[in-house]
């Protein structure tokens, strides 16, 4: 989630096209000032500290994650969160009711899934959001391919990771 | 009984614990953190003596608690000398045994001169 | 009109606390570690996320709110990443 | 009645119960991994008895950063079984063991029933501390540590360079200079690479933070130190970063650039307030707040390098 904080909403909302290095300067400076402001409070004499801190954190930052390709598109970005949150919903009703049925009802396995991202944030990124929806949990990608441990092998795996995927490309813009 | 008697009792039992352990754990990374055990005892033994000193408007005594701040962070320091203490040694003999007796003993998987 | 929002806050943070319920059944019944795995992850997500939400109405300002919801987002980043990280080493170590 | 006494009982009983799987467990990693949780749990005891200061700084570096030590270690030590650390231990030296430590915890449990009442106490100290020379200063703690007992935490900085100092030296001779090993594997997990990725700028905000409130509320050098040189190893856990050469000037700067400025100013005391590290009245606070910032400097390259180890000759 807080990918699309960081990298996607914000630069989002500061950059319609492609994210020029100073927007995208701009756009964590804010994020990491708004960091402060959040935990700090706003108090007149904590402000400088609370500036610098943040110019702090951009350098960390950049340091640790240079601006990449991403060109979010907001429209898809909002169909992503709003997906994010149906499928965490779905995700804990479905281990509840695995968890809680007096025979669990469970069927789990490796299925190999392919995966078009390449390596790098975008895939590290997908692989967060994936392993928070139902049934799967990424355990590593070898190449072109996903090791997805599933809940319940019966379910469309690999299908419904491909769908993901197609969104996921579509709000960040990697291609 | 009142949460400073059971932080207490809490404090002598990890020192009990720890030391049980420091003897009898071979692994001297074991006897490090059974050692770890007993600090944060002693820590805890002292943290009362600072909950029951509340005095002058504070509801604790703040120089025993700042003592403990020290000391926790020197613990972290005298771990790691240790630590590295420790990795010499293996990387020296290729054994991390503390007992004097292994390294006279010939047949015991010989050290490396 | 306050009772109203002290209810919504009642339900949310009831069933964000069902939902950790859930998965500690889980992570005792589920038959091995990286089934276990999943119990956590999404079933912290959903209680933890619950609870932020219900206590979102009762924060002093829209930064508390906020700080909430960042709060919630550390969370999820910190224990998917563990997730991932033991069920790599889990298959790793099958083979 | 309350919940809270019970709550209290539970708390005791899971960190005795984590204190026992740490001596108990069979492998190294089991028994790191549950003095990991016991650390945080002991954090909430620290709550519970009004030191939320002494709290952070547990959970900071007596679980976290020393459970980073350890397993660290553990897995430099890779093939070295438990068992190859010599026989287990006989009967009658378990049976001793134990006697021994049920005499220590049966005396200081006796010790702590019969504390004397009303107990001697050093607040009024304190409070004077933080009123007087550290004046303006809200939180007690911080009062305590920079001006009531500076020389005791000046010295305690000095010691952790110290132990820097001796972690370098116990290296081979022909590695001086080098870096240290890295911290992570050659490579790392996707997952480990983005937490660092994500978390480690939001990390070093909260860790400022927790230093610049420390003046008034719960925190300060230490707890916001160790969050930093936690960020810090977090990235080169992801080999982002790796460890600096330790003959690198900066590095050697910045570990002691903490306990000269205190040094400094100790020393400017008698010039400005008429003792050894007194400050004067009107500036005590901006003063202590500049001794800190370069404290947390210090801390947050200190610890760090203590994980890290000796310089490696080797590159992996």
């Amino acid at each position: 989630m807080l990918a699309f904080h960081r990298t996607a909403i914000f630069e989002a909302f500061m950059s319609p096209g492609a994210p020029t290095p100073t927007k995208v300067l701009a756009a964590r400076l804010a994020f990491f000032f708004g960091l402060w402001l959040m935990i700090a409070g706003w108090t007149a004499k904590d402000l400088p500290v609370g500036l610098v801190t943040a110019g702090g954190a951009v350098w960390i930052s950049l340091r640790l994650l240079p601006p990449g390709h991403a060109q979010p598109r907001l429209a898809p970005l909002a169909a992503l969160v709003l997906r994010f949150l149906r499928g965490s919903i779905f995700a804990g009703f479905d281990v509840a009711r695995r968890a809680l049925s007096p025979r669990l009802d469970l069927n789990p396995g490796f299925v190999a899934c392919p995966l078009t991202l390449p390596s790098g944030e975008s895939r590290n990124a997908f692989c967060l959001y994936q392993s928070l929806q139902p049934g799967t949990l990424p355990t590593g990608a070898e190449g072109g391919t996903l090791q997805v441990h599933a809940l319940d092998r019966s379910q469309p795996v690999a299908a419904n990771l491909a769908a993901d995927e197609a969104l996921f490309k579509k709000a960040t813009g990697y291609e | 009984m009142s949460p400073w008697v059971l932080a207490g009792l809490v404090g002598a039992a990890l020192v009990g614990l720890g030391l049980y352990g420091l003897i009898l754990h071979p692994h001297p990374l074991r006897k490090l953190l059974a050692f770890n055990l007993i600090g944060s005892g002693v820590f805890l033994v002292f943290g009362i003596v600072a909950r029951r000193g509340a005095a002058a408007g504070f509801s604790f005594d703040p120089i025993p608690q700042a003592m403990v701040i020290t000391g926790i962070v020197v613990a972290f320091a005298a771990s790691a000398l240790a630590v590295a203490l420790i990795l010499r040694l293996h990387a020296e003999s290729g054994r991390v045994t503390l007992d004097p007796e292994a390294w006279t003993k010939p047949d015991d998987g010989a050290a490396k001169s | 009109m306050i009772p109203l929002v002290d209810l919504f806050s009642l339900c949310a943070i009831g069933a964000g606390v069902f939902f950790f319920f859930a998965g500690t059944v889980g992570l005792l019944r589920f038959p091995d570690s990286l089934t276990r795995l999943h119990a956590l992850a999404k079933a912290d997500n959903l209680g933890l996320g619950l609870v932020a939400l219900g206590l979102l109405p009762r924060a002093d300002s829209a930064l508390a709110a906020f700080k909430l919801i960042v709060i919630w987002a550390l969370v999820l980043l910190s224990g998917a990443s563990t997730a991932q990280l033991i069920g790599r080493a889990l298959r790793r170590g099958r083979k | 009645m309350s919940v809270l006494p019970f709550l209290d009982v539970a708390l005791a009983l899971l960190v005795v119960g984590l204190a026992v799987w740490t001596i108990a467990a069979r492998d190294l990693f089991a028994s790191v991994v549950g003095y990991v949780a016991y650390g945080l749990l002991l954090a909430l005891v620290w709550v519970r008895l009004y030191a939320p200061d002494v709290a952070l700084t547990e959970a900071a570096v007596g679980s976290g950063v020393t459970g980073v030590l350890l397993i660290t270690a553990g897995k430099r030590l890779g093939a070295a079984r438990a068992g190859e650390a010599g026989p287990s231990p006989g009967l009658a030296l378990k049976l001793f063991a134990g006697a021994l430590a049920l005499l220590v915890a049966g005396a200081l449990v006796a010790i702590i029933l019969i504390l004397p009442d009303p107990a001697p106490s050093l607040a009024p100290q304190a409070a004077a501390a933080a009123d007087g020379p550290g004046a303006g200063l809200g939180n007690p703690i911080t009062a305590v540590l920079i001006s009531y007992r500076s020389f005791d935490t000046m010295l305690e900085k000095v010691v952790l360079i110290l132990a820097v100092l001796g972690v370098w030296s116990v290296g081979a001779d022909k590695a001086w200079g080098a870096a240290p090993a890295p911290l992570g594997r050659r490579n790392p997990y996707g997952a480990t690479v983005f937490l660092a990725q994500m978390l480690a700028p939001v990390g070093a905000v909260i860790g400022v933070h927790i230093f610049w409130v420390g003046a008034d509320a719960p925190g300060g050098a230490f707890q916001g130190g160790a969050l930093l040189a936690a960020m810090w190893m977090i990235a080169m856990m992801a080999r982002i970063t790796e460890p600096p050469r330790v003959d690198a000037r900066w590095l050697r700067l910045a570990l002691v650039a903490g306990p000269a400025v205190f040094l400094i100013a100790g020393l400017a005391g008698p010039l400005m307030a008429g003792s050894f590290f007194a400050f004067p009245h009107a500036f005590a606070k901006p003063i202590i707040l500049f001794i800190e910032a370069f404290m947390l400097l210090s801390i947050a390259v200190a610890l760090p390098a203590l994980v890290a180890g000796p310089p490696n000759g080797r590159s992996e």
